[in-house]
């Protein structure tokens, strides 16, 4: 029993982090609300409802970002996006460039990614987040491997998301500083 | 002994002299292979037995012997480039994988072609067969590893070190398949003897084997000058080249 | 609104299918490698068992079809590892479209890549094993409508073990047993057609095995991603 | 100062036998699957050759010792693999000891437990495809000492594509020819020895490439983990 | 080419952090440096002499923690250490349980690593540090994953092996909590 009686509510515009020590729940808690695990037992209500009840609505309106970058090193940044741009949206090869550009890859569009960086990896995961027209972000750790300037461009990222309506879960054993965010500390939760 | 060493592995010196060799060899080789040809496939007696179709032996011979010592020459390549971290010797470890897996292609090729008049089948499961087909899997276990790797220093000292396993392993291989056939030689085939070849089938054929190993140096040779000026584009000598061109 | 979701479904399977192709095609070696395999391997019997011309002819049918079942169960092994391992298997599972036909897509690629290739090879295999001509066309046919069974099959047990992070021998254990009717009926046809006979049934049972297999098996894949990915 | 120093490369080689074996015996089905592969693909050719007894005992040898080599290639295409994504094989390179002789212990304790086991439940095999009972001691020595030549053999292979992230496809290619002389010599062993001949030439050729690859695989296996980690 | 004329000295004592963008070569430079890759052209002198001089003293004093935790799953963390506790210096069995609790991992020394969470994985590649008698450590974002107080802990580590005497060369993203650091930013040498 890693945590009990974990209840939250968020709404559009809100940002939640989640922080806790090393091992105490939080990726296992991200992939059961994104439907990658299936908690031992509790609800999760997506608009009202369970999310079985309109499995498709929850999927386009929820993005998961884990631990791994999802990334395939033997395609090219705008090669990996492709497919992400026509199952979860509808974008086209001009917009994925310019998500890309927006994560600060500007030259790297076309080069295997197998040739990138740690950091550059993470960064073309990134680029998902601008693509997508999903309400709820929820993301592990987004900031791994991130240098300074990435990581001011990512809150700014956030930022425009919840301006626009949007809601963030996110955790991040980092500072995030975002005004309007709230913290869960699973470790109250035991 | 060391400059001259290290000059060898200088691209420039490299693009120098082989041009100078090319001179010289270039016409040798198409000379030999010239007359091989039309002494082998117009003048020389027919075969009482097969007639003419041994006549593709003249082809056949020649690449099959070149074959094998292609192999040694891609392995010593890339023993020095191994050791010696010599660029070179790693373009020419490359061309002489790809003109060796070429060679013994048409090697099993040619012998197919053979083997349907003499023997009535295209394949049969020979010692020599055999091991030429197991040469032939070498190679392309060499060219396949390297295509693998998408980093290619490290692709080229990977199928260094894989050709190197091989020359241990060939003489081995052709040993143990050699004396498996002897065991299992099945009775409806057998390969003529060696020493019935009549010398005026022969000469031609040992002229044709001679030119075949120069005409192996010049593409060798073309190879990887092709490869050295690629991959040497942006330095000042290559584009004097190009501009006296 | 229906019409547009089907136009974005389709495009989103076109969108898989050019993605698994592009994959493979850069890992031009992996897709090739189930031919040489099938040489290689082929090539190895003679050593092992008897040059003979004659044992070999009885011998070829059983031999490529065995082989191409063991080439199939190879290439098969590495069909989600690689999403697995760098998480594309997630995005895979949480798209909003039908997993079913995108599973679907993902293992028909991967057969257009493999399976096919295979089959058009099989006469030089033929002919190093001395198989007589009369039963080349139904080695190629059989082994067409064949390897796409085993394909579809062998991607079930991929999907199961993904997340073991094995090699890939349990998974042989798991796919085999559903291999042997593939491999019964597809052999049988060749040895009957090498020896001058119509073999329109074994054919049309091969068929059948396809359909099913190209029917139920997605259905099975993405149970068994889901599971995978949750262990 | 010296003594001292073999004493501390004894003790470093013992924790890497401890440690591999340790892990083999953790993932006991895929130590366990080289033989269950063994026992499954074997059952596979009467089903797509021939049932008959008689045509099996022929082909016995020739298919024990072609599936054995296929079975070890298998396994070995895992050694390196977890060790490469993890990142134990950086630390591995980059202990302060000899690289050969570590290289050697994990590939022996790799053989420990997947060759051994191989030839041990070679009778069974044997049963099943009917080898005369004459041939099965040979059967399993023959197996013993080739199966560690294949082994060695194969770990250079497997060295040598760890860093591609590829299926086993590629891995065969390189190493089944270098593996001809073991199955020319294995297989020619038992089918003698079914015959009722006496094989000591041909055990102790086995015994020479066992002794050569013992002692040259592990400089290449060393040489190529190094290529591999840099790519 | 990614770096030129980068050159430095690093002394007993000193920690040096290098920093930079993403893809701006960190990594390469490290690993060139640990001896994992081999750089186009360059010198490396280690106490004055070329490491393949002496190749066997050079990985002695030397430890790489690199982007990759080296953990066996299967194992667990106790088990993990012991072989390393056996080549790289001569640590017992209840050196390596010490180790262990002193990155936090109390109570977990005995479960199989698969169990663990990203940031406890962490640890235990951590725990090598403690470990460890080598004079260099090369640490290639040894932050990664590692909670706040676990970073407290990480860099108190690296305090006493400056104190002993050590020297430290790492990556982060995130700032050092450490007096005499000293940075060397790789984006001035392209
Ligand atoms: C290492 C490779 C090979 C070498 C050095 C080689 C060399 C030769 C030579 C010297 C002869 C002439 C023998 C004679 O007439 O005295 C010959 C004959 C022949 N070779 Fe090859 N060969 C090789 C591989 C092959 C292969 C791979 C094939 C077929 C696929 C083949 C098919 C034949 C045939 C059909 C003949 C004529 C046999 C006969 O006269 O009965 N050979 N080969
Ligand atoms: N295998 C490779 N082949 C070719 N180029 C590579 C390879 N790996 C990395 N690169 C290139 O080298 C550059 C430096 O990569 P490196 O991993 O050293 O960056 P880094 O500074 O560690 O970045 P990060 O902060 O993201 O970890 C990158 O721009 C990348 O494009
Ligand atoms: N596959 C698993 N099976 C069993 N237990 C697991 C598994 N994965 C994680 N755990 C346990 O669950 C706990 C929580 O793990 P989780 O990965 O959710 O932690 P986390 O809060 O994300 O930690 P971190 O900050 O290190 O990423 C850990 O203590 C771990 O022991
Ligand atoms: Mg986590
Ligand atoms: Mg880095």
């Amino acid at each position: 029993m890693l945590f009990q009686n974990v209840q939250f509510t968020l709404d559009r515009g809100e940002i939640l982090q989640v922080v806790g020590h090393n091992g105490c729940g939080k990726t296992t808690l991200l992939r059961s609300l994104a439907g990658l695990s299936n908690y031992a037992s509790g609800q999760i209500l997506w608009d009202g409802k369970p999310p079985r009840e309109n499995l498709e609505l929850f999927r386009r309106d929820v993005l998961f970002h884990g631990h791994l970058a999802a990334v395939k090193l033997l395609l090219t940044p705008v090669e990996n996006l492709r497919w992400f741009a026509s199952t979860y949206c509808a974008a086209t090869d001009q917009d994925i460039v310019n998500a890309l550009h927006a994560v600060g890859l500007f030259g790297y569009e076309d080069i295997p990614a197998s040739k990138l960086s740690a950091g550059q990896l993470r960064r073309v995961a990134l680029a998902r987040l601008v693509l997508s027209n999903a309400t709820l972000w929820i993301l592990d750790e987004p900031f791994t491997a991130i240098d300074v300037h990435g990581i001011d461009t990512l809150q700014q990222l956030l930022q425009d998301h919840l301006n626009k309506g949007g809601a963030v879960l996110l955790t991040s054993h980092q500072q995030v500083d975002i005004a309007q965010i709230k913290s869960l500390n699973l470790e109250h939760y035991r | 002994m060391w400059t001259w060493f290290h000059k060898l592995g200088s691209p420039k010196w490299f693009y120098d002299i082989s041009g100078k060799l090319l001179n010289f060899m270039a016409p040798v080789a198409a000379l030999l292979l010239i007359v091989g040809a039309i002494w082998g496939l117009l003048y020389a007696p027919a075969d009482f037995r097969q007639g003419n179709s041994y006549r593709i032996i003249y082809i056949h011979v020649p690449v099959s012997v070149l074959s094998l010592s292609g192999y040694y020459i891609m392995a010593i390549a890339g023993a020095i480039h191994l050791i010696w971290k010599m660029k070179l010797a790693e373009i020419a470890m490359r061309s002489a994988a790809r003109m060796g897996a070429g060679l013994t292609f048409l090697a099993l090729v040619t012998g197919s072609i053979w083997g349907k008049p003499t023997w009535g089948t295209w394949w049969v499961w020979d010692a020599r067969i055999t091991s030429e087909l197991v040469l032939l899997f070498l190679y392309l276990g060499i060219i396949a590893l390297y295509e693998a790797y998408d980093n290619k220093v490290s692709a080229s000292r990977a199928c260094a070190v894989l050709a190197l396993v091989g020359t241990v392993n060939i003489p081995i291989i052709y040993k143990s398949v050699d004396w498996w056939y002897s065991l299992h030689q099945p009775a409806t085939i057998k390969l003529t003897q060696k020493s019935s070849i009549d010398p005026s089938m022969f000469y031609p054929l040992l002229i044709m084997i001679v030119g075949f190993y120069f005409f192996y140096g010049v593409a060798l040779m073309l190879n990887m000058r092709t490869e050295v000026l690629i991959n040497e584009r942006k330095t000042r000598w290559v584009q004097d080249i190009v501009e006296r061109a | 609104m229906n019409a547009s979701q089907n136009l974005s479904l389709l495009k989103g399977l076109s969108a898989t299918l050019k993605r698994e192709l592009t994959l493979l095609w850069r890992r031009k070696s992996d897709s090739l490698n189930p031919l040489l395999f099938l040489v290689v391997v082929c090539s190895l019997f003679p050593l092992g068992v008897s040059p003979e011309p004659k044992v070999l002819a009885m011998l070829a049918p059983g031999i490529i079809w065995v082989v191409a079942l063991l080439a199939c169960l190879l290439s098969t092994e590495s069909m989600f590892r690689s999403d697995f391992d760098d998480g594309a298997l997630e995005l895979f599972l949480l798209n909003p479209q039908s997993l079913y036909f995108h599973s679907l897509v993902k293992v028909l690629a991967h057969w257009l890549l493999t399976g096919v290739p295979l089959a058009l090879l099989s006469p030089i295999i033929a002919l190093l094993l001395n198989l007589p001509v009369a039963g080349i066309p139904v080695l190629i046919m059989s082994l067409l409508i064949g390897t796409a069974s085993l394909v579809f099959i062998g991607a079930i047990g991929s999907a199961l073990t993904v997340g073991l992070r094995r090699g890939g021998v349990l998974l042989s254990l798991i796919v085999l047993p559903l291999y042997v009717p593939v491999l019964i009926f597809g052999a049988d046809a060749v040895k009957r057609a090498a020896e001058g006979a119509a073999v329109p049934g074994q054919l049309a049972i091969l068929l059948a095995f396809f359909m099913l297999s190209f029917a139920l098996a997605p259905l099975a894949v993405a149970g068994a991603l889901r599971i995978s990915v949750d262990s």
